[in-house]
Formats: C-alpha cells, structure tokens, sequence
C-alpha cells in the first residue's frame, strides 16, 4: 500500500522524504495502491510525524502535487513536440511513398490505356472502376491484372488518404502545442520548424535569422563555404505570402514572418497564450507590398 | 457593474447573491483579494453563469449540496475557472482538481498556485486507477467533461473514491456523446446509466446558457 | 454491320482484302457487330466475289482466323510480359515504401515505447492492439497518439499486404508465361529477369554469360572500367542455391543455373513446353556439391 | 494396343468403338494420317475418356447430337485436343473454337493448324459480343470452361450466336464454382440457370473420370 508520501512497512509507514521536491520524486513514479478502508492520509501522515498540522499537511500536500502536476505537463508537451517530430517524418514518409506509387502506378496503367493522361487521383478512381472483361486499348487485360492493378491502387488510396489523416493529427497537435506558430505559419510549416529544431522549446530558443534560414540545408552551407549570396529562405518559403509574393519583395517578406514566427514560438513555449498574431502578420503583410506601391496622394 | 448595496445567501456555505442595482449576481466569498468585490470588510468573486455551468445550476435554484467542509473530486478541471470558485466555498475542505489536457493544466496550475485547497491531477478521468495516488476519499463528486462516456467516468470515479452516501453532480454534454442523436435520448441512456450505480435526486437543463447541457444530481 | 471479311456498305458489301493477311488486318481491328436475321457469312463471301466455293471460304477464313489469333496470342504474351515488368517495378516500390514506414513506425513507437525492440510485424501488431488510456513507459500517449499511430500502422500493414499480393499475380503471371524460367529460379527472380531484359523473347535471345551477370551493374561497369575480377553473379546470386553454397562453389553454381535458366527462357519463348528442369537444376547442384568432396571408394 | 479386329458405330457421324482384343476403344474417323490406326483403309484417331470431357460423355451413352455438317461453337477449347476430334466428326461442317488462355492457345493453333474446319478465337468466352467477327451461326454449343459462371456463360454464347433448337452440351466443374459448397447443390444452381433459357434434355455425373464434373445436354 502506497500513498502520495510513502508506502506502509511491515511495522508502520515509511516516509518518502520531507520536502515538496522529494516527495513530488516519489509521488511521479508511486503506483496508486490506494489502502482498503476508508483511509484518511492526513491522520497517517501526523502521525508519521510528516506533518504536525491539517493545514500543514494540506500546503505540503499542495506543493507536491503542484510539482508533479508540472513534469507531468511537461512529460505531456514534449511528447506532444516528439509526435509531432515523428509524424511530420512520417508525413514525409507517405508522401514520398505515395508519389513512387502513384507513378509506377500511372505508368502500368498507361501500357493498357496509352491514350489516357490524367493525375494520380483520376488514374486511381479508373483502375478501381474497370470491369472485368474490358478490352482496353493497348495491351490486353484479364481479370487477374485488373485486380492486380486495384490491389496496387488500393495501397495509393491508402496512402493519400493517411496523409490526409496524418495532416489533422498534425494540425490537432499544433493547435494543442503551437497554436500561434500555427497561427502564423499554418500547422504544417510550423510542425516541420519544430520537427527541424527538435522541439518546440528549442525552436523557441532560436533567433528570428536562423528561423528564416532554417531548412535551406545545402545553399546555407554553400554561402559559408563558396561566399554565394545568403539564402533569404528556408522551409519558410513554403508559406504562400512568400512563394506568392513578387520576387522582390520575397525578402522582406520572409523576414517579417520569421520575425513573427519567432515571437509566436516563444508565446507557445512560455506563456501558452493564444494571441492573434494571423492578422497582425497579415496586416504587415499588406503594408509590405502597399509600401512598394506609389504613397497614396 | 453597479454598486453593491445588499447581499443574501445562495443557500450554499460561501455563496451569495450581491444585489447592485436591479441585478443579483452569484458570487463566492473569497480569501483572495485579486479581482474580488469588496462588501461590509468581506471579499467577493463574481461567478458568471456564461462561463460555469455549476454557477449556472445554482442560479437555476439546483440544491447542490457543496458545504464549507466538503472533499470534492472535480473532473475536467480545464483552465481552473469554475475550480477556483470551488475551492472558495470548501474553505475548510479540499478539491481535488483533474485535468489532463496539458495547455488548459497549464492555466489550471496558475491558477490555483496560491490555493493550498486545490490538489491538481493531471490525468485521464478515464482512467481513476491511474490517477498519482494524492486522492483518500472524498464526499462530492462535480463532473463537466467532454468525452463520449460521461455517465460511465463518474460510476467509475465514484467506485473507486467517493464515500458511500457522497454526491454527484454532472453536467451532461449532448454533444459530446454524439452529433447526430437526439439529445434527450442520449441524455436518458446516460441517466440510465447513473442510475444503475447512483439515485437520480433532480435533473435540470442548462438551456438556454449551456445548449444541449443536463445537469444532474445524484446520490451515491 | 460487319464481319470478318468487311462491312456493309450502302450499295452491297465492301470487301476488305482478298489475302489472309490483309483479312486479318481488317479482322483483328473489326467491332463485332453481327448482321441481324440469321446471317450467313459464306454466302454473302461468295456473292461479293471473295471466294467461289465453300471450301475456298472455309480455307480463307481459317487462314485469316490463323492469323489473328496469332497476333492476339503475341499481344497476350507482350502484355503479359509488360505487367510482369510493371508489377516487379511495383513490387520493389512497395517493398521500398514498406521498409521506410515501418522503420518509421519503429522509430515513433520507440519514444513511447523505448524498452521495446522487435521486429517491424511485431511492432505494427503491438501498436494495433494499442487501447486507449495505456501509460506507456516512454512519453504518454493521448487516444488522438494512438489513433495517429494506428492509422499510419494500418499503412504498413496495407503495404506488407499488398507485397504478398503483388508476388502472388507475379508468380501466377510467371507460371502462365514462363513456367519453366519460374521452375529454374523461382517466379519473383525469374520476373526479375525478364523485367531487367525488357520481355521474355529479349531474355531468351540473351546468351547464358549475359543472364548470368544481369543485374550485377555497378561490379560489372567496374569490372569493364577498372578491370576488377569478373562479377561471378548478379541477380542470380539471390538464388537461395547459389547464395547458400559454399564460397568456392558460388561461381561454378551460378554458371549452371544461368545456363539452365538460359534454356528454360527458350523453352518459354518459343515452344511453351512444360519440362521439368527444376529437378535437372537439383540433379546438377547435387553432383557440383559432390565433386567438391573426396571421390567416392 | 492390340491389332483391331473390328469395328462399331458409336451411334454419332464419324465416331466409332475399334474393338481390340477385349477392349472396345472410342475413335475419330479423320482424314489426317499422323498418330491414326488404319483400318481396313480408313484411319482413327483414339479419343480416350481420360482426358476429354466429351468422349466420356459418348461412352457414358449421353445423345450427343453432332453431325457430319454440325456448325460448333466450342467455348474452353484449350490446347485442342478435344477439338481435333470435334474436327474429325464434323468433317462438313466448322468449329469456331474459343480459348483465353495465351499458353494453351498457343498449343491449339499448332493442333489445328491443318484443320480448316476449326476457326481459332483468342478471347474471353465471358464476353461473346467481344468475339472477333468470324461467326455467323452454330447449331451446337460446347462448353467446358474452368469458371465460376459457367451457366451465365452459356446462356450468353447461345443467346448471341446459338440457332433456337440448336443443342447446348456442356460440363459443369464443380470445384470451378466453388471449393467449398456442396457439388450437389452448386449443380443444382447452374442447372436452374441454364434451365430459364434452355430445356435441359439430360443430365450425366462423368465421376469417376472426371472428379466433381456434370455433363448437361440442353436445347435452346
């Protein structure tokens, strides 16, 4: 029998230490073995000299609860930022596995049907509607390729469909763990910025210049090694106020949003706060691109 | 909000209605002065019934039978706004608060910091076995949690903590349970279910402030 | 309307050849839209000048049904042959995609489950047998962990599904068109093979050296490039007969199954005759292994 | 074989029994000398029940109506060697002969390539409107294909080529339908079929030769 402060010996209790941190220590790891009876842990731990007091017990209590309750959160959140480390691999993962497979897929079908060009997702929906007994137009089929053919587009199927799955975990993750990184990058750009980092706290760490850069991989090393201009963009490209933006502008741009990211890493990692920070960078955003138009009359 | 000129009970130890002006609103007599209303040397907190369901069920005249001794299990504490309320009228009393959504336990714990009464959980209610072994017994169970199976938590819950005799107080959410079912036959399946472990003393609808929201009383 | 001959036209039937060859040209493209009433081929053939007697029809509709049949059993086989090179190139993306996700899914299960190793099947079993509200010894998991880890689990197991699958319609494929290659070197190697050729006629034009040393690629360029020793075996080394001999025999070992598979694809290509070389194969690896040892007394 | 002593009719065009010694043997009369006996200046091709459906079918006594001038449609005509007979007996008549399988096909075109009486078709006899173009009209319908739908295939061969009162013989494989169903009742499914378009004349189990098999004569 154990309790928060200790375990019931052979001749009475024993006391897992004194303080909140020992006994948030102990409290962590104890199997909650509740006694039979109807047990009154306050009366246990006076007498077992813990405390002296109700109220004493009752703060004593308290702080230690608060202290586990804390690694807890922590334990919490950095599996949070480890699934969301993983998934985005994982993403990553299915996607890639999806294109080989849609493309060896689109290219069996195309010695039967040579005519046919269409996307992945058209040429799948057609593999899995073909009768048996159709006489395509190039290479004959029997009913045993069809179904080999619609087993191989089950998979691409199944594929697309998990990294639609895997997306809204990932976007349920972030609206958990980063909602302002979410908020400013969208749930995947920023999952792939805390997947990159390591984790949210560490993404938190970084300032906003590495943020921007962060994911330009080779060309970063190609500007320490052979002094070709600095990339202005790394995985942040992706976020359409870059990519959609004119190309002289992609700079500022990119900076200005990294600048913003940086600030909502830092909200989600420390105060967890969920600020607006989508229309700020929206409205900077706008000034942006309206500063490089005419000044108004 | 206008001055406060008069006070009354709400018929819970530490709760009153303040009269200011035409209105009466709920209130729980605090220790802590931060965002309190001071009335004839005594402090106040405001509790809205927009925001708490337990707030609303005792404006809705519910005998919730919460005392100024009272051991509470709260389940689904989220950032600790209705918590703290709690821990106001059981001044002489504990809750034990549980949550296990790490970024409302962040609120939650920040809430409470300075309230020696509340002892955060952070776990499932699902799962009341796993819970870290702070919990002895307790005689009130208060359950507002969003999961599919809401009457089944507060028998398991019950079973393993509260003291024969305890009550129940749970605010059953519809929506929670499914979105396409009708509300109230949810509502009676859940009823159905508390009722095997528990007498059902009162039920009231929290319409038109909490839509789809029931709340019940039980004893265990 | 039309029939094997040529079709109706507004003023009486228009022929569409006189030789068996330019019949079955016109035949094998010719929509079988059958005359309605009880038509009668031979009579209309003779009437339009095509033939003059009975047995003349007969003989010319032979010829041309000869012909076509020919031509068809030829697109069969190459359309054959095309699924078993798609299905291989299918065969390996899937195994690719299957070796990525559940190393992947080894590594996502391992942060909650760090104490667990086991294999890639072990660790999708364990991970779908997962229930909600399990505290794992690693980071904690949510029912939403679970569920994310499920669905990409079930991905996993779809891709280790449809590998089984895809060797099965191979080997049914290889037993309809190359039995005898099948039987030499088992169905997937000897698709592999055909699939690297291009076609099973392109096989059985290669000599015994060239199968021998296909797929050896990189060792082989090195090989002609840097004169490096010969490659002894490329795709053929996977043959469970020669990788399981012993070192000195590797060699002799697969200059024999290469010979055999050799004849086996001409047989394939060519007669369609069922021999059974497997047994040979076995007979000969038999008296390889013992030449090796000390003569018989 | 022992020297042939003499010789009956089998009751069918150009099909005899040539008794020798003991045994009476089921042949051909054909006008193709390879692998023939000769018989008083007339040559036979044996035609062993073991491996064809149909000469079991004539020694079990079923009333094959084939003629000298039958016109066949022979559907599951596989490597041939059943057809060449077919061949033998209609020596005025033709078989279009059906067959999807590449490698068997294969065999078939060599078998007949002398035979002008047998016309080749290489496609899916599931799909009789796919048919190159090459028949008009048969009088008689064979059919011994290893599918599970064997009665719907016959149905649809016949109702787009078979003349009304032509004859329909066909050999159901009850491990083609199904492994695991009763044989009994999977051929009293398929002889419900065939009999909603056909009058079905009689019915031959071909045990013990042909395991599972069911020989039925219809006329459309």
């Amino acid at each position: 029998m154990n309790v928060w402060f200790g375990e019931e010996a052979g001749d009475g209790w024993k006391i897992a230490g004194t303080t909140p941190e020992e006994l948030a220590a102990y409290a962590s790891r104890a199997e909650s073995t509740r006694p039979t009876g109807s047990p009154d842990f306050e009366r246990i731990a006076i007498d077992a000299g813990l405390c002296s007091s109700p109220a004493e017990y009752l703060r004593l209590m308290h702080d230690t609860a608060m202290l586990v309750a804390r690694s807890r959160i922590q334990a919490l959140l950095s599996a949070r930022d480890a699934d969301i480390v993983q998934s985005i691999k994982a993403l990553d993962t299915i996607h890639d596995a999806y294109n080989e497979v849609s493309e060896r897929l689109t290219e069996w079908y195309g010695i039967h049907y040579p005519d046919r060009k269409a996307r992945p997702q058209e040429i799948i929906t057609s593999i899995l509607s073909l009768a048996p007994g159709e006489v395509p137009p190039g290479a004959p089929l029997t009913a045993g390729d069809i179904a080999a053919m619609q087993g191989f587009a089950k998979v691409a199927q199944a594929l697309f469909d998990e990294r639609k799955s895997l997306e809204q975990y990932i976007m349920a993750c972030m609206d958990e763990v980063a909602p302002n990184l979410s908020d400013v990058l969208g749930p995947l750009l920023g999952a792939r910025l805390i997947a990159r980092a390591g984790g949210l706290e560490r993404l938190a760490k970084l300032p906003a210049g590495s943020i921007q850069v962060m994911g330009a991989g080779e060309a970063l090393f190609k500007h320490i090694r052979e002094g070709t201009p600095s990339p202005k963009h790394g995985f942040i490209y992706r976020h359409p106020m870059i990519s959609g933006a004119p190309k002289r502008l992609r700079g500022k741009m990119s900076r200005m949003i990294a600048g913003r990211a940086t600030i909502a890493a830092r909200v989600d990692a420390y105060s967890g706060e969920r600020l607006d920070l989508g229309s700020d960078v929206r409205a900077r955003a706008t000034r942006l691109r309206g500063g490089q138009r005419r000044p108004k009359a | 909000m206008n001055e406060i000129t008069g006070i009354r009970s709400a018929g819970i130890d530490n709760t009153f209605y303040l009269i200011a002006g035409e209105e009466e609103l709920l209130a729980t007599r605090t220790s802590f002065r931060q965002d309190a209303e001071e009335f004839e040397g005594n402090f106040y907190r405001l509790w809205s019934p927009v925001t708490s369901k337990l707030s609303s069920m005792i404006i809705k005249n519910m005998k919730i039978p919460l005392r100024r001794t009272s051991r509470v299990l709260y389940l689904g504490a989220a950032s600790g706004t209705t918590v703290t309320h709690v821990s106001d009228i059981v001044s002489d009393g504990v809750v034990f608060a549980v949550e296990f959504a790490a970024r409302p336990a962040r609120d939650l714990l920040t809430a409470i910091e300075p309230r020696t009464n509340v002892i955060p959980i952070i776990a499932d209610a699902r799962y009341p076995e796993k819970y870290p072994p702070f919990i002895d017994r307790v005689d009130f169970l208060y359950q507002d949690v969003a999961q599919p199976d809401q009457a089944a938590i507060a028998v398991a819950n019950a079973e393993k903590y509260l003291q024969k005799g305890g009550h129940i107080v749970i605010a059953i959410k519809a929506r929670s349970i499914s979105i396409t079912e009708d509300p109230k036959a949810i509502f009676q399946r859940e009823i159905d279910t508390l009722s095997s472990k528990f007498k059902v003393l009162e039920t009231v609808s929290l319409e038109p402030l909490h839509k789809d929201h029931l709340a019940v009383l039980c004893r265990y």
